[in-house]
């Protein structure tokens, strides 16, 4: 007996391939050649660089759904003391990148290493004890959970710690303390991506992503964040950086990779790429110019 | 991109402006909503307290304010999400108080979430065909007969398959809505929303997240739609967006409405500027001025730590 | 027939039949013996008439107070005891039934009973006897302890499925199964090993944390990292539940047992209530273990990883939270709690295969009501639960009394659909 | 072993009475978790107030069959209200345990020896099906294949069951092609997303609950019919908890799902009760296992084996496995 | 069962003929005698000695060289309880393999659900258990027997020894099923007949969480007795009673067969004296310890005995209504059920029954739980009823026995 499946998709078992159709590319009148991977990747660029890494990822290719890649061979490498930005079209799998370094997707072939040492398929918390810190896009904070207990999970590895560390969040963040009795799941937008953020500044790790730290912030803030992720990096952080504002990221960051469809397109310092006309075209669009 | 020539309705709408004063609350010419004295507290906190607004007809209006300033809690209580302590507002002249959510949707006004609400177990072309109005088939008994609604169903794959197109999730129609990045169910939301026709769509930073070469011609879209008679709403904190789009803003800062205008008035308004845009003026900043920002926050900063030490 | 049951009763009666004296002679007759507050009373005249008004005999009663009338034949006879025969100050108790309707069967005497009380004591008419008001309130008074004993027992059994519940979303319907299984262990160790109770109970409970534990480290846990769905995972309770309840089926059999120590103890007299010291002990441990593991979990750091993990595991692991650990040790503290609950209920009733699952409904009211997922809901929502049962029947009749707590839960539910102690979500 | 008995007796199992009944049950649990996400744990309560709706007309009040059944279909539609109106605006797992309460409440009531007049108390009512037996069209005698068939009564009984477990399977399908559906489904989702489209939740929320009150409510009927009577204790919370079983056995919101799942459940039952009892009377078993405690080991074995389904295929049946990715927290 | 006027013998092939198939699966000359027991579910306790009494018996008869010269066959089968719902598989497995009688289900519900259905296939049901006054008017086509007796004569019996006693006021807990309120209602009866009051008659739900406020209802009408209705939910309520303070020193107890066990002073028993003077009533003749022993050879772990004497004679009379009979079909055995059961020589085994048979005498088969003779609605016609009291070590003794018909 067969079921006729109620959804509409007639074969659910149809693995979705990801090469075609045509990558994800912003609408562009003049009918711009879209991307394709033979015509920018060249792996050397990344060999060399990541020798002396911090960081690395070597072609990785991971997903949620069996059969179906959202990384396909994504390269990554980030050096000590370096920032780095990731942008790139919704869908194009930077957040799983992210997740796939922090160990939240399976990598399913490819290898993530840090300071040399293989942390492929690691715990996530795991990574935290080694100084790795990560801020998701979304789903970010515990909503049941007050602001002051969010940040104290935030240093859940070091609770010693706690005090201070407080103290320097809501100096960054002031409505946070007004706020720290309220439950998160309260909270506008806004305010939970400053707890979002100030959950990961309550350990000091030694390398930080960051997704998506500025969405949903007022103006105001997000200097803020872009500033503070800057004088983290001074202060001698590790910083990865997804941005959807992508030209304020690319504007402070030393480095910037820009993913489609799961594996890099373009890789350069991040004063090129904001200037490349086709990244613009692209990925970053004018209006900002306007 | 588009046209060079202004089109009509835009001139319609900055027309209707033009004379405005920029004073909290101004009475506009051809209001679609009009909200008089809505207070919404949780607890101690007064979320929305806001006296009197108006919201022109065919126009695009920004709504900008702080984090916390109390805008998704205004759009809670305008669309019936949530009840408001006091207050009253009237759409297209029609008291909504206290109207249930699918009413004042049906009415005409519809909304989008800030934290999004994709419908995961169904797929994105479902989540689109969901959103239109007045189906035959949502009926029970019309719903077994095929026949009486397959035709408008078709109608209805069309438009949504339009939009997705613009959306740029034309390739992602038969995914699950669940398995969309964080963008993509911004786009679906408000694509979603856009199924409704509405008269006036309010969307809830509706391009956080967003490429900005997408946003850029989504912005298109929305402008195409008010020429097709649409009223939008929208909170956005993406300035370069509010100039571009906005016909007018209204700006909320601690749940009171505290100015309105032009966008290029309200972004030189010092009050705005301190509440909200910071330091962030009107054009990007340019490389060496962001560096020359971030020497001067360190200075204060490695200031401030000495003082401490 | 009856001659061939004589001759079977003859039989078969053997030694037992004639050692003791028989209490039905052959012959039909109406007999009885008349007492006051336990003393016989002699020399009141007490007549036999047939249906039709007939009579038929009359006897006097004897020093001992026994009077005994033979009838013909089976039937109706109505039996008059003669006020007037009866010693000054003593009186019938129901005034109106001086005379009784009596059916005899045949082959077979029947006793009739004349109830007396001291002259001015006794009650107008037959009517179920109109409890005052004192021994009402007494019973209230009872039954508002027996509420919080019984509520403290679901409290237990509550928290321990909330708080597996809240951290790991699971609705775990094999949850009476551990409070079963903590009961039998104590059982094992009190009544086939024969230590004290105390020491059994301590035993279970630390078995109970270890079954707790090897359950997520060899079946929950394994299952979650699967990825299997929170649905899926609730009907595997019910499959596991099941299992389980059979296996103890099968080593313990179909009957229930008390522990060894402390059964049937007697009740002592507390105000109007009346309590087994053990009750007192129960409800003192309970409503502590109740109060540490609730503080804990909203003050220590394990307890608040624990609503963290509940909230977001996968931004938990980000924290650095070990999100496994924390649910173990969750499972663990849970099923010990389980089986202390086990054990309690044991205690207050009696060890049985059954035991769980009949007192499971009343779990996940008591979680409910108090509200999903919160600290002391558990606890508050039970002892509404366990207080509802016991004075609902006040006014139902005692069968009913689930019926009368659960539509106070339905109540409850409609007014605050979050729970007592829930909090709402916000929306957009 | 009598391999034959076992043979036979399972496949009778897999479209018997019982069969027929759960699976019905289970289509309504279907429409309303399944579909719409409502955790209607009261299941039970809709097939007992038809069943004894049903009964009771004819068997304490002597009125005619047919009034029977219309007062059974009104009684479960009634109960819809009456448990949706006020609950369907509480969160799933909050509207399950109200709805198990309220079952909970309605068979107590059932078997109270308050109420015993009416509903008979814990042995409920018989002397209700004459008019049903009545309408059967087989004349006395077998019907079936070779050593699976049953007499004239079961067969009706069966016939009219299977009948309706097409006609209730036909119109899920219809239905949840439906843009109807859609919506049901979309509302198992995020009821705040549909509201704000412009559906009335509580309406649909109300017709899914209706709906599949209304089919398990058949049910009920063919329940007391095929047993010629109705008992208090067949509606216990247990049945309900098999219904979601074989729901999420067959995988949930899947058209035929509940009626194989139904299938499975009793020939496991069957199967591994019948093996173990021949088993027991071969002396294949160890002298531990005896005939009074093989019962218990059945149930064990049973819940194992409902334990390894759910364990290796957790999505059932039917299920998509990208749906369940979605789920995994 | 039966209906009024018809007999047993006369109603029978009605049955035949509306089920000649099941019929021809039947008679096949092997007697086959399938148990619908309690394996599983609230009664389970109830199963094992009702398993040892039809196990006994079988192996008691096939010693004796089994029926029709061929060995008496027994399927087993679990009747679980009303909301497991199996009942009705087990019966249809017991159908398959052409039972020609059903020995069983302990509970009234459970049989209630699956009679039409036995009786419908043409085959014998024989509850060694049932006690609700439901089946002596149940339109069974004259195949339903039972070796339990209704509860009218222990009620009655139970009653008039309460007020023996001196009990003025009396308070009743009693158990939610037919037996329970069945029972209740009787003993209420012939209390209240014979000038006592029941001044509290409270129903339990045997799934109740506890009892106390069952007991606390009782304890406010301040009763003189309290008869105990149930089956082992009393081993929870005489705590409870005892903690309220209403111990056996202060009000007297009375017990039913449910629920008259030994339950000692031992480990799993209650303190010394705390059922002391208590008494009860339980129908049937004593379980002698000769019958226990020999229940304890098919069963070692066998602690109680209840129903096992009830179901080892449904089994005997089934062998030798089918001997009479010189056939296994059902409808045969039926109509010789009420013959070997009343009037006649007297036997007690089988083997001397089926002698005086084979002798072609007439025989009255009085069995281990008493004097058995069916009437024409299968139910026992008569009953004795055993009296017991308990001393201080909480198990019971034999004061007495009534013996009474159960008409009238
Ligand atoms: N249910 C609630 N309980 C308590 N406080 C609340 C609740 N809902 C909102 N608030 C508070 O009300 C204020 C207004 O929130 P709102 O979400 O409207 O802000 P917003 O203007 O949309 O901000 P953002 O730009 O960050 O989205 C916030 O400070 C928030 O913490
Ligand atoms: N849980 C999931 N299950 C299945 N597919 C997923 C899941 N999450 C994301 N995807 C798919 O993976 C792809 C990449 O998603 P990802 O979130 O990494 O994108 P992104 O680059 O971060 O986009 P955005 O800028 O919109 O956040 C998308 O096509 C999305 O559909
Ligand atoms: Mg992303
Ligand atoms: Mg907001």
């Amino acid at each position: 007996m067969t079921a006729p499946t109620p959804e509409n998709h007639a074969e659910p078992d149809r693995v979705p391939t990801r090469d075609e159709p045509g990558p994800v590319t912003a609408a562009d009148e003049d009918g711009a050649e879209p991307v394709s991977r033979a015509a920018v990747v060249d792996r050397s660029d990344h060999l060399a660089g990541a020798e002396s890494a911090l960081l690395r990822a070597d072609e990785l290719y991971a997903g949620y759904i069996p059969g179906v890649n959202i990384l396909n061979g994504a390269d990554l490498y980030v050096k000590k003391g370096e920032l780095i930005g990731i942008i790139g079209p919704n869908g194009a799998g930077k957040s799983t990148l992210l997740k796939t370094l922090f160990g939240l997707v399976p990598v399913r072939s490819g290898s993530v290493t840090l300071n040399g040492e293989d942390i492929t398929n690691l715990k996530a918390h795991t990574l935290v004890a080694r100084g790795v810190g990560y801020v998701p896009q979304t789903n970010n904070v515990f909503p049941s959970l007050t602001i002051e207990e969010n940040l104290e999970m935030g240093a859940f590895q070091v609770p010693g710690k706690f005090k201070e560390r407080f103290e320097f969040v809501c100096e960054i963040f002031p409505a946070l303390r007004e706020r720290r009795k309220q439950r998160a799941g309260s909270l506008s937008g806004g305010e939970r991506q400053m707890v979002a953020m100030g959950r990961a500044l309550m350990t000091e790790p030694s390398v930080l992503l960051l997704d998506e730290p500025s969405a949903g912030l007022s103006p105001k803030l997000q200097d803020l964040v872009f500033i503070q992720a800057q004088q983290i990096n001074k202060a001698g952080v590790t910083v990865i950086m997804v941005e959807q504002n992508a030209r304020r990221c690319l504007q402070i960051c030393h480095r910037g990779y820009v993913l489609d469809q799961g594996r890099n397109a373009y890789m350069a310092s991040g004063r090129d790429l904001i200037n490349d006309p086709k990244v613009i075209q692209l990925y970053l669009g004018t209006l900002a110019r306007a | 991109m588009h046209a060079d020539t202004t089109p009509t309705r835009k001139a319609a709408a900055l027309a209707a402006f033009a004379g405005l004063d920029h004073e909290p609350g101004v009475p506009k010419p051809d209001p679609i909503l009009v909200v008089d004295k809505v207070v919404r507290r949780f607890g101690g906190l007064t979320a929305v307290n806001v006296d009197h607004v108006e919201i022109q007809r065919g126009s695009i209006t920004a709504l900008i304010g702080p984090n916390g300033a109390g805008k998704t809690t205004f759009f809670n209580q305008l669309t019936g999400f949530d009840s408001a302590d006091e207050g009253s507002w009237t759409f297209n002249g029609k008291q909504l108080k206290g109207v249930p959510a699918h009413r004042v949707a049906r009415a005409g006004m519809v909304r989008t979430f800030q934290l999004t609400k994709a419908l995961s177990k169904l797929t994105v072309m479902e989540n689109m065909r969901l959103g239109a109005q007045n189906q035959r088939g949502e009926n029970f008994f019309r719903a077994l007969i095929p026949g009486s609604w397959r035709r408008q169903e078709d109608e209805i794959t069309e438009r949504a398959e339009e939009l997705l197109e613009r959306f740029k999730l034309a390739a992602k129609r038969d995914d699950f809505a669940g398995s969309l990045s964080g963008g993509q169910r911004k786009l679906l939301e408000m694509a979603r929303a856009l199924m409704v026709g509405p008269e006036l769509v309010m969307l809830d930073e509706p391009m956080a997240g967003v490429n900005p070469a997408l946003t850029q011609s989504l912005l298109g879209h929305v402008k195409d739609l008010r020429e097709e008679g649409m009223t939008v709403l929208f909170v956005e904190h993406d300035m370069d967006m509010v100039r571009d789009i906005s016909d007018w803003v209204v700006v909320m800062a601690q749940g009171a409405v505290i100015a309105e205008g032009p966008p290029d008035t309200i972004m030189s308004d010092p009050r705005v500027v301190d509440a909200y845009l910071g330091a962030h003026h009107d054009a990007p900043m340019s490389a060496e001025e962001f560096e020359e920002q971030l020497q001067e926050a360190e200075a204060e900063l490695e200031s401030e730590i000495e003082e401490k030490a | 027939m009856r001659r061939a049951v004589i001759a079977f009763t003859a039989f078969l009666g053997g030694i037992v039949f004639l050692l003791s004296s028989p209490a039905w002679a052959d012959g039909e007759a109406l007999k009885g013996t008349l007492q006051n507050q336990g003393q016989p009373v002699n020399g009141v005249k007490i007549s036999v008439a047939g249906e039709d008004g007939k009579p038929v005999g009359d006897a006097t009663t004897g020093a001992d107070g026994k009077w005994e009338v033979p009838v013909p034949k089976a039937g109706k006879y109505k039996v008059t005891l003669d006020q007037a025969t009866l010693p000054k100050g003593i009186a019938l108790k129901f005034q109106n039934r001086a005379t009784l309707d009596v059916q005899v069967y045949e082959g077979s005497e029947r006793n009739v009973l004349f109830a007396l009380a001291p002259a001015g004591q006794q009650g107008g008419a037959a009517t179920p006897a109109s409890s005052d008001s004192s021994s009402f309130w007494d019973r209230v008074a009872q039954l508002t302890f027996e509420g919080f004993n019984l509520g403290l027992i679901i409290a237990l059994a509550a928290m321990g499925l909330s708080l597996v519940f809240g951290t790991t979303g699971l609705t775990n319907f094999a949850h009476g199964e551990l409070l079963t299984f903590g009961a039998m262990c104590a059982y094992f160790f009190n009544v086939v090993v024969g230590l004290p109770l105390i020491w059994a109970a301590v035993i279970s409970v630390v078995i109970g944390g270890a079954f707790g534990y090897s359950q997520d480290r060899f079946f929950w846990g394994v299952l979650r990292r699967r990825g299997s769905s929170l649905v899926a995972m609730m009907i595997i309770s019910i499959g596991l539940a099941l299992f389980l309840r059979y296996v103890f089926l099968f080593f313990f059999g179909g009957e229930g047992a008390p522990y060894a120590d402390y059964n049937a103890q007697p009740g002592i007299q507390v105000g109007p209530i009346s309590a087994a010291p053990k009750n007192f002990i129960a409800m003192g441990i309970e409503l502590a273990v109740l109060v540490i593991v609730g503080l804990a979990l909203l003050k220590t750091r394990v307890g608040k990883a624990a609503r963290a993990v509940a909230d977001n595991p996968a931004l938990a692991a980000s924290s650095g939270i070990n999100v496994d650990g924390v649910i173990r040790i969750i499972w663990t503290v849970g099923g010990a709690i389980a089986s202390l609950a086990g054990v309690m209920l044991g205690l207050s009733q009696n060890v049985s295969f059954q035991m769980g699952f009949q007192i499971l409904l009343l779990v996940f009211a008591g979680v409910t009501l108090g509200g999903l997922g919160t600290a002391f809901g558990a606890l508050v929502g039970s002892i509404v639960v366990g207080l509802f049962i016991q004075l609902s029947t006040v006014v139902v009749p005692t069968e009913l009394k689930t019926v009368g707590a659960l539509l106070v839960l339905i109540l409850v539910m409609l007014f605050r659909p979050q729970g007592i102690l829930g909090r709402r979500e916000r929306i957009g | 072993m009598d391999w034959n008995t076992i043979f036979v007796t399972t496949v009778k199992a897999s479209i018997g009475l019982e069969t027929v009944v759960y699976a019905l049950a289970a289509i309504g649990v279907n429409i309303q978790f399944g579909y719409a996400g409502l955790l209607n744990f009261g299941q039970a309560a809709f097939l007992g107030v038809a069943a004894y709706g049903m009964a009771v007309t004819v068997a304490t009040f002597h009125l005619p069959f047919w009034l029977g059944i219309l007062i059974g279909l009104a009684a479960t539609i009634v109960l819809a209200f009456l448990l949706g109106i006020p609950t369907l605006r509480l969160r799933a797992d909050y509207l399950a345990i109200v709805t198990i309460a309220a079952a909970e409440i309605v068979r107590l009531v059932f078997r109270s020896v308050k109420f015993s007049s009416v509903f008979g108390g814990s042995d409920g009512r018989q002397n209700f099906s004459g008019d049903f037996f009545a309408m059967n069209p087989y004349s006395p005698g077998t019907y079936g294949i070779g050593p699976i068939s049953f007499n004239e009564r079961v067969t009706w009984v069966l016939t009219v069951g299977w009948v309706l477990i097409a006609i209730a399977c036909g119109l899920v399908y219809l239905l949840m092609k439906s843009p109807w559906g859609r919506v049901l489904k979309a509302i198992r989702e995020d009821e705040d997303a549909v509201r704000s489209l412009g559906k009335n939740v509580f309406s649909y929320k109300m017709q899914a609950l209706v709906l599949g009150g209304v089919v398990g409510c058949l049910g009920g009927f063919l329940f007391a019919l095929g047993q010629a009577s109705v008992q208090p204790d067949l509606f216990s919370t247990e049945f309900t908890f098999y219904a979601y079983t074989i729901v999420i056995l067959g995988g949930a919101a899947r058209v035929f799902s509940p009626v194989v799942g139904a299938a499975i459940f009793w020939v496991l039952l069957v199967f591994v009760g019948n093996t173990l009892s021949e088993a027991v009377s071969a002396g294949l078993l160890p002298s531990l296992f005896t005939v009074n405690n093989i019962g218990a080991v059945r149930f064990m074995l049973v819940g194992l084996g409902l334990m390894l389904l759910l364990i290796f295929r957790p999505q059932g049946i039917f299920g998509d496995k990208r749906e369940i990715a979605l789920d995994a927290r | 069962g039966g209906e009024d006027s018809a007999a047993p013998a006369s109603s029978a092939p009605a049955a035949q003929s509306s089920a000649p198939a099941a019929a021809t699966a039947q008679g096949d000359g092997v007697l086959t005698v399938g148990t619908l027991l309690p394996q599983t579910g609230s009664l389970a306790f109830l199963g094992p000695p009702e398993f040892a009494g039809v196990g006994l018996a079988i192996k008691e008869i096939n010693d004796a060289g089994g029926v029709l010269g061929k060995p008496v066959v027994e399927v087993d089968t679990d009747s679980g309880d009303t909301s497991t719902n199996i009942a009705s598989q087990s019966v249809d497995k017991l159908l398959q393999q052409k039972a020609d009688v059903v020995i069983g289900a302990a509970s009234s519900s459970v049989s209630l659900s699956v009679i039409d259905k036995i009786t419908g296939a043409g085959v014998v049901q024989i509850s060694p258990a049932n006690t609700s006054d439901q089946f002596t008017t149940y339109n069974d086509k004259g195949l339903y027997f039972r070796t339990a007796p209704p509860d009218v004569l222990q009620g009655r019996v139970l009653g008039d020894l309460i007020l023996a006693d001196g009990n003025d006021t009396v308070g009743i807990l009693a158990l939610q099923d037919a037996y329970g309120t069945g029972l209740a209602d009787n003993v209420q009866k012939a209390v209240e007949g014979g000038g006592g009051q029941v001044v509290e008659k409270v129903i339990y739900d045997p799934k109740a969480a506890d009892y106390s406020a069952d007991v606390a209802k009782i304890k406010e009408a301040n009763p003189k007795a309290v008869a105990l209705i149930g089956f082992d939910e009393t081993k929870k309520i005489i705590p409870e009673l005892v903690k309220q303070g209403l111990t056996a020193k202060k009000v007297k107890y009375y017990f039913v067969d449910g629920n008259l066990s030994n339950y000692g002073t031992g480990k799993d028993g209650f303190p010394k004296g705390t059922l002391d003077g208590a008494k009860g009533t339980q129908p049937g003749a004593q379980v002698s310890d000769d019958f226990k022993a020999k229940l304890k050879t098919v069963d070692p772990n066998l602690k109680d005995f209840n129903y096992g004497p009830e179901s080892y004679d449904a089994t005997i009379l089934t062998a030798l209504a089918a001997v009479a009979a010189k056939s296994d079909a059902p409808k045969d055995i039926a109509a010789k059920l009420q013959e070997v059961s009343t009037g006649g020589e007297k036997c007690k085994d089988f083997k001397s029954c089926n002698d005086l048979l084979s002798a072609g005498k007439d025989i009255d088969y009085d069995g281990a739980s008493g004097p058995i003779e069916f009437n024409e609605a299968g139910d026992p016609a008569e009953a004795t009823i055993g009296i017991y009291q308990y001393g201080a070590d909480n198990t019971n003794k034999n004061v007495a026995f009534n013996t009474g018909k159960i008409a009238g």
